[in-house]
């Protein structure tokens, strides 16, 4: 079953939602086989940004030491011409595939976000540009705050 | 050469403190600039205006002590004496007050669930959003003049040192010496005013940890709650006094809140 | 209107906003705190040593600083044979900051709080510097007898050795049993834990 | 606070258009569980357009790592006053939410 056809299944407040809904957003495909991937790798060989060699005109802004793993703050530019996407994967997560940003004509590739780590763990970011692939990594120490109680 | 290595060391120790405090300062900047807050206010305004309780009316004319309904600067000069109650009120306090008079509703029913959860804020959650938002720019400065105002410093001043419970802490044993922290986290010595000051002007505030806003109330609940103290009631005289003497701490500081906290 | 009168008034007014006694405060938390959980409300009462530390602002007196250690090391009950248990159990105890609140189930097995204040394994970046660092504890002193027995004393109830430490009195208190506070021990001892490396 | 209000403000700045969109979500993993000890089911959002002016500028597709509540920050080139910014969302329940802005 392909996902939209088992969003349309998913009851009463899907299809309400369905109804109110721009078509763009309802056909909005999410990949569900780079989302469940569990290793870095699957996940972007899934979302079809297979690994790229390190690029210093993708640079990530974050900070190195996040007090809590609950919210991490993280800023993705890339300053190569004709960016078209940017993923990011959180290697030691779980499901380590966190966003795919798909920007078209109008948008800079450039997001922040908050994001969830489990532990101390590389984010790697790989940005597409007319066919070709960047790649930027950063280490991000989660701590242990507060009195723990 | 063994000193010198000895030397080289310490220097790069102190170095990797220093850019620990720098990343963490970072991380606190960065979680600040993209916080929902700012969601807590919006929800708190809608409530603010949804008539409720017995009476079926609104908060609209709550006299926070700028008159009824008037909002601007209300909560930068909280705690403050109010003559119709005959008592020091702080934000939350006066709040249940107007919720209790205005609305009608029993305290009982309004202090149900003054704290929340990451699934349901409470209504004083997101009320004290909205209206310590309305006071933005404000200097604070909570009531200083009427005695009882002044008896409430002196009590909050009082807790502030009193030795007890099973761990035998004051707040001073964490909030009382410059340069400590727990964990990573810097303590603020919150009896002097250059350290009061950044933290009064930005609570309430989003907490990252626990994806949730908190409240004042719910500030001084938490710490006797790690004290290993029994509970404060909400809105005793006990809690808005120990609000009045970390306010007044920080008085003609402008509200920046409501602020976003680890 | 007589004199007196006008001064008892003047008086009145002062009294009226002049610091609250520890005394006065306890009322007040009597009043004004209610019992939750574990935390009941005989904790709002101050035994000798919180009033003397409240009153002094934690600086009482070299000589009453001195007999209330005295007092204090009194309470300290040693267990028989080894002070030294499993650094590893202690590690993980020094890491977890619950214990003792109303939040906590009673009963149930206390963490130690240690790195909310102190530095004990250098690999743990997050610590705290309420207290002194600890890191390296045993490498310098050993884990003699002595030692041993002073650590132990130390964390069954620090205010033996300064009477109005802010460091809780671990076993005093009840949070932490003889076996626990030997882990610990060890873990500021062992030469194989993490504190020594 | 389950799925709810957004807000959006989106400023003109030096030669783009910077949009900040806070978003009221859960973003539940599936992997947390409540007071009770049950697991919370997962519910995230999965996919989130920005619109300029009616036109698709950005598309992007989130997992449950995104932190709850969530904030994003974005640029458009250049923009200007009054461009009319919508910002949508769809998460796995298929659950949806937008909110409107004019650029200041």
């Amino acid at each position: 079953m392909n996902a939209l056809r088992r969003r349309l299944l998913q009851g009463a407040a899907a299809l309400a939602a369905a109804a109110l809904t721009p078509l763009a957003a309802l056909a909005a495909t999410w990949n569900k086989e780079a989302f469940g991937a569990k290793s870095a790798g699957e996940a972007l060989k899934n979302i079809g940004a297979p690994d790229a060699a390190p690029s210093g005109d993708v640079v990530i802004d974050a900070p190195e030491i996040a007090e809590n793993g609950a919210v991490v703050p993280i800023e993705i530019t890339s300053n190569v011409p004709g960016t078209r996407s940017i993923v990011m994967v959180i290697e030691k997560n779980p499901f380590p595939l966190t966003a795919k940003f798909d920007f078209l004509e109008g948008a800079l590739p450039y997001v922040k976000v908050n994001v969830k780590m489990g532990e101390t763990s590389d984010i790697r970011v790989i940005a597409e540009a007319n066919g070709k692939r960047y790649a930027a990594t950063k280490n991000i120490k989660v701590t242990i705050g507060g009195c723990g109680g | 050469m063994r000193a010198l290595l000895v030397g080289l060391l310490a220097v790069s120790f102190a170095a990797s403190a220093q850019d620990a405090k720098k990343e963490i300062q970072k991380y606190q900047q960065m979680i600040a600039s993209g916080s929902p807050a700012e969601l807590f206010e919006l929800e708190g305004e809608t409530l603010w205006k949804k008539p409720q309780g017995p009476r079926n009316v609104s908060l609209d004319k709550c006299d926070l002590g700028k008159g009824p309904g008037v909002l601007k600067g209300a909560y930068a000069a909280l705690p403050r004496y109010f003559k119709d109650a005959e008592r020091v009120m702080d934000l939350e306090t006066r709040l249940l007050y107007c919720m209790t008079t205005l609305q009608g509703r029993s305290r009982e029913e309004a202090t149900k669930r003054v704290f929340g959860n990451e699934n349901e804020p409470s209504e004083m959650e997101y009320l004290s959003a909205y209206v310590a938002g309305q006071s933005r720019g404000v200097k604070m400065a909570p009531g200083t003049s009427h005695p009882k105002e002044k008896e409430a410093y002196a009590l909050g001043r009082a807790l502030f040192f009193h030795r007890a419970g099973a761990w035998d802490f004051s707040c001073a044993s964490c909030h009382g010496e410059e340069g400590k922290r727990i964990r990573m986290q810097d303590l603020p010595v919150l009896s002097e005013a250059k350290y009061a000051r950044p933290v009064m002007s930005t609570w309430p505030a989003y907490r990252v940890s626990n994806s949730q806003f908190k409240t004042m109330q719910w500030r001084i609940n938490d710490c006797y709650r790690q004290m290993r103290m029994p509970e404060p009631s909400f809105a005793s005289e006990a809690t808005v006094a120990m609000n009045m003497y970390l306010a007044v701490n920080a008085r003609g500081e402008p509200y920046r809140g409501p602020g976003t906290k680890r | 209107m007589s004199r007196l009168f006008l001064l008892s008034l003047v008086f009145l007014a002062a009294k009226a906003t002049a610091e609250p006694s520890a005394n006065d405060v306890t009322k007040v938390l009597q009043r004004d705190f209610h019992p939750r959980g574990q935390a009941t409300m005989d904790r709002v009462v101050q035994d000798g040593l919180q009033r003397v530390c409240t009153e002094t602002h934690d600086k009482p007196p070299a000589d009453v600083a001195k007999a209330l250690e005295a007092d204090q090391m009194k309470t300290v009950v040693y267990p028989q044979g080894s002070l030294m248990g499993d650094w590893k159990r202690g590690e993980k105890m020094a890491q977890d900051g619950r214990g003792s609140m109303w939040s906590d189930k009673a009963g149930a097995p206390a963490g130690a709080s240690c790195y909310n204040c102190h530095q004990l394994s250098p690999k743990e970046m997050s610590y705290g510097t309420i207290g002194p660092s600890l890191a390296g504890f045993g490498k310098k002193r050993g884990n003699g007898a002595d030692v041993q027995k002073y650590v132990y004393a130390k964390i069954y109830n620090a205010k033996a050795y300064n009477a109005c430490s802010q460091m809780p009195r671990l076993g005093y208190a009840g949070t932490l049993s003889e076996e626990q506070i030997k882990d610990l021990t060890a873990l500021l001892l062992d030469p194989a834990s993490p504190v020594n490396q | 606070m389950a799925a709810g209000p957004m807000k959006m403000r989106a400023n003109l700045g030096q030669g783009f258009t910077d949009i900040r969109v806070l978003m009221t979500h859960p973003m539940e993993t599936g992997q947390r569980k409540d007071s009770e000890g049950k697991l919370v089911p997962m519910h995230f959002i999965q996919n989130l357009t920005v619109k300029v002016n009616g036109k698709t500028v950005i598309e992007a597709q989130t997992s449950q790592a995104v932190s709850r509540n969530p904030v994003f920050s974005f640029r458009l080139k250049g923009g200007a006053k009054g461009d009319k910014i919508e910002v949508s969302w769809l998460d796995n329940k298929g659950e949806t939410n937008k909110t409107e802005a004019a650029v200041a």
